[in-house]
């Protein structure tokens, strides 16, 4: 079988490529990209545990569900918010969406 | 673990994604190519296209695909429970019951709304 | 499966057990992914120009071959033999990728549609899941085709085709939910046996829905605004051709097949049929081609309605189309999911000879105070309409 | 080793290209578009890991909700919202070289801690026969779900409720 670690180590990457997406993209839907990548690599995570771990029962199965579904409803409403904001600014590019800062 | 269920899946994935490969390929052998400008010209019905593909398209498709998203995470919670429904008890009922109930109420409040409203 | 298996290494001893299985995985899923689809596209499409044909008083394909049976080949020919043309602008990786994704994600359904007893690529599990999963890759490549090909028409139409596939994949879902719950499991194999009583009589409101939701999800008419030649050209794939087009053509018969042969299986009990599992057994060679019969007979049958509603209903208004789906099909299955939930816990209807009345009981309930509601709402809302007429007038 | 686990580690890799390729191709790409599609590209590796580790449900629940559902959903906020498309602009803001460090010293901090620690990983014979989510007939995660986890079933309704009302709220376009 595979060692844990491997997925540990991969899961890792995948969070860290997500972090420098949200980090350093200046379009808003990118960084919501990353923050899905993010969440895909905490839901790797999670599985890989309830795997090697406690594989009689399902508790890491149940939270990757919940995951599963804020990470829904959060690109729900954040890409409602960055069409609704297009709409009013003709842009996303959150360089340019500083108008809340003064 | 040892040959998981999925693993005619994957063989399948790998067989079919071969038919768009050699059907292209064949189809490369056999096919004439002499394009031209006016060939390869965008084809909006006859008239020569004016400016790129991308026109201001209406947010109303987005507001499906939001709908959409909401209904198929409850499929995936729903799912289960009516797998599991035969052993479980009879509040099984109501908190099933329950959840549909709260997303009725979400669709009659867009619909009330008139955010499906293709005006 | 395991038939097969077995049958391989009684022919072949020197076989041990996991080689025959890859070697049974690998061909089937050869004739999946090859055999399958040219056989289908000519049969299929053959059948349908001659129905509808028929329909509209006219004689059809009768040119190539005997009663013109050939015509799916010579189309074929034509199509390999076809200049393929790029647009200039196109977005090249993305044009030349979508249509073999649209194909791939249609022959991945049929891993799990049972064509006879034992005659399946992989029973899953999560069988019913995976179907509605895996028909999501046919909308990806949908975008795909819509966006690379830089023309404002195949991009509407890509817009308007994802509408609604996914607006008519939540009806699909609802009644497959209907159908899992009286089942109590997601695996097709267990489907088919729980099927007694075939679900299209007791669960009728179920069939209705993953019936017309099928059709749409298909995109045949009526529900064929993909394919509105004269609003939006030709539908998301105006600029492809040759080959490439070919490939949308073909996954679009073999998802007409696939899902004729999901109703199939989950509202007409699949391969199930007389003499078969009393008299024959389910797990010979004989019984197993008994049942590939019974499954393409229904199959077929199903497959002739849809072409009957095609020769028979105009095409729906894009509003109308995805109101159809939300307001009505939606809601109505929701309110039945929770009836049939309803019926199965009653104490009373524990047999389950009075469980299939209570079902049937509830499912024509449902339709019928859904369509007095609907009927109820058409004729206010025309006689409102029809005041406004008569106030302009005065 | 058996020949099944050779598989094993191949597909993995395999996987791993993929969903790592794929996430890399999400903050290469210029073009929104093809990040997006390689998004779906490293989604589906997810997929394919999730099979790995025995965790069937999930690995569809992954496709039918990321790729079916959140991608399209991507896709359609890129095609609807236009800007940035411009090849010749930079898609990174000025902090991109501090961002990429920082990631990069979070993943060799993480890799070597995760490499270093003695996961209490349970014995062969438990991790012989997990636990089915969903089997052939009845479901432990329909029972746990709507037993110990009633509660977070019952908000998570709550929670899309809520969702969808504020997005489509804020995502309609308002009559002029």
């Amino acid at each position: 079988m595979i060692p844990l670690y491997w997925w540990l180590i991969v899961a890792a990457a995948l969070f860290c490529i997500g972090l420098y997406a949200v980090l350093s993209r200046k379009n808003a839907i990118a960084i919501l990209m990353g923050v899905e990548l993010m969440l895909n690599a905490v839901n790797v995570n999670l599985v890989a545990f309830w795997r090697y771990i406690t594989p009689q029962a399902l508790t890491g199965q149940v939270f990757a569900m919940f995951v599963i579904t804020i990470a829904a409803a959060e690109a729900a409403v954040g890409l409602a918010i960055f069409i609704s904001v297009y709409r009013k600014h003709g842009t996303i590019d959150v360089e340019k969406l500083d108008i809340m800062r003064w | 673990m040892v040959l998981s269920e999925f693993t005619f899946v994957g063989i399948l994935v790998i067989v079919a994604s071969l038919l768009p490969i050699a059907g292209l390929g064949f189809a490369s052998l056999v096919r004439p190519k002499k394009p031209n400008p006016v060939k390869q010209s965008t084809y909006e019905c006859g008239i020569e296209a004016i400016g790129d593909a991308w026109v201001q398209f209406r947010a109303q498709y987005y507001i499906y695909a939001l709908v959409f998203v909401i209904f198929d995470i409850e499929a995936v919670f729903l799912l289960p429970w009516a797998v599991a429904y035969n052993q479980l008890p009879l509040y099984a009922l109501l908190e099933a019951v329950l959840f549909i109930l709260i997303l009725v109420l979400a669709l009659a409040y867009v619909w009330r709304k008139g955010a499906l409203r293709w005006s | 499966m395991d038939t097969i298996v077995l049958w391989l290494t009684n022919l072949i001893p020197q076989m041990s057990e996991p080689v025959a299985r890859l070697v049974v995985h690998l061909v089937y899923a050869g004739v999946l992914s090859f055999v399958a689809p040219v056989v289908v596209v000519v049969a299929f499409t053959y059948m349908e120009r001659k129905v509808i044909a028929r329909i509209q008083d006219r004689v059809g394909p009768n040119r190539a071959g005997p009663l013109g049976v050939l015509q799916g080949l010579a189309d074929a020919v034509k199509m390999l033999t076809k200049e393929d043309i790029t647009p200039q602008n196109a977005d090249r990786p993305v044009y030349n990728l979508a249509p073999g994704i649209a194909v791939i994600g249609v022959i991945l359904i049929y891993a799990v549609l049972p064509f006879a007893p034992g005659v399946v690529g992989a029973d899953l599990n999560v069988g019913v899941l995976y179907i509605v999963a895996v028909g999501g890759i046919g909308t990806m490549a949908v975008l795909m085709a819509g966006w690379s090909s830089d023309n404002k028409y195949s991009m509407l139409s890509a817009f308007r085709v994802v509408a609604q596939m996914i607006s008519y994949e939540i009806p699909v879902i609802i009644a497959l939910l209907m159908v899992v719950l009286v089942a109590g499991s997601m695996q097709m194999g267990e489907i088919i046996a729980a099927q007694d009583v075939p679900f299209l009589f007791t669960l009728p409101l179920a069939f209705f829905i993953f019936f017309v939701a099928t059709i749409a999800e298909i995109g045949r008419s009526p529900f064929d605004l993909l394919e509105a030649e004269s609003e939006i050209v030709a539908g998301f794939h105006v600029e492809y051709s040759g080959m490439k087009f070919a490939f949308f053509f073909i996954g679009e018969y073999m998802h007409l097949f696939v899902g004729a042969g999901l109703v199939t299986t989950l509202f007409l009990g699949g391969w199930r049929g007389p003499l078969l599992g009393n008299v024959v057994s389910d797990a010979s060679l004989f019984g197993m081609l008994l049942g590939f019969v019974y499954f393409l007979i229904k199959t077929v049958f199903v497959i002739f309605l849809m072409i009957w509603v095609r020769g028979t209903l105009p095409r729906f208004r894009i509003d109308h189309l995805l109101d159809f789906g939300w307001k009505f099909l939606v809601p109505v299955g929701l309110f039945g999911l929770m009836a049939v939930a309803l019926i199965l816990k009653l104490p009373f209807l524990s047999s389950s000879g009075l469980q299939w009345v209570g079902l049937l009981v509830a499912n024509v309930a449902v339709i019928v105070i859904s369509l007095a509601l609907v009927s109820m709402a058409a004729r206010r809302s025309r006689s409102v309409a029809l005041r406004g007429v008569a106030g302009a007038d005065r | 080793m058996p020949v099944y686990q050779i598989v094993h580690v191949i597909v993995f890799l395999i996987l791993t290209v993929m969903t790592l390729g794929g996430a890399l191709g999400v903050v290469v790409s210029r073009n929104l578009f093809h990040s997006a599609l390689f998004l779906v590209l490293s989604f589906a590796g997810v997929v394919g890991y999730y099979v790995l580790l025995d965790a069937g449900f999930l690995a569809v629940v992954q496709l039918l909700i990321y790729i079916g559902a959140i991608a399209i959903l991507i896709l359609f906020a890129v095609m609807l919202t236009r800007g940035l498309m411009d090849k010749r602009q930079s898609q990174t803001n000025q902090q991109w070289l501090i961002a990429g460090l920082a990631a990069l010293l979070t993943f060799i901090v993480l890799a070597v801690v995760l490499w270093q620690v003695d996961w209490p990983v349970a014995s062969e014979q438990v991790l012989a026969s997990p636990s089915m989510a969903i089997g052939a007939k009845g479901s432990q995660l329909g029972q746990d779900l709507l037993g110990t986890y009633v509660i977070p079933f019952e908000v998570a309704s709550v929670l899309l409720f809520v969702a969808l009302i504020g997005a489509v709220i804020l995502a309609r376009e308002t009559e002029s």
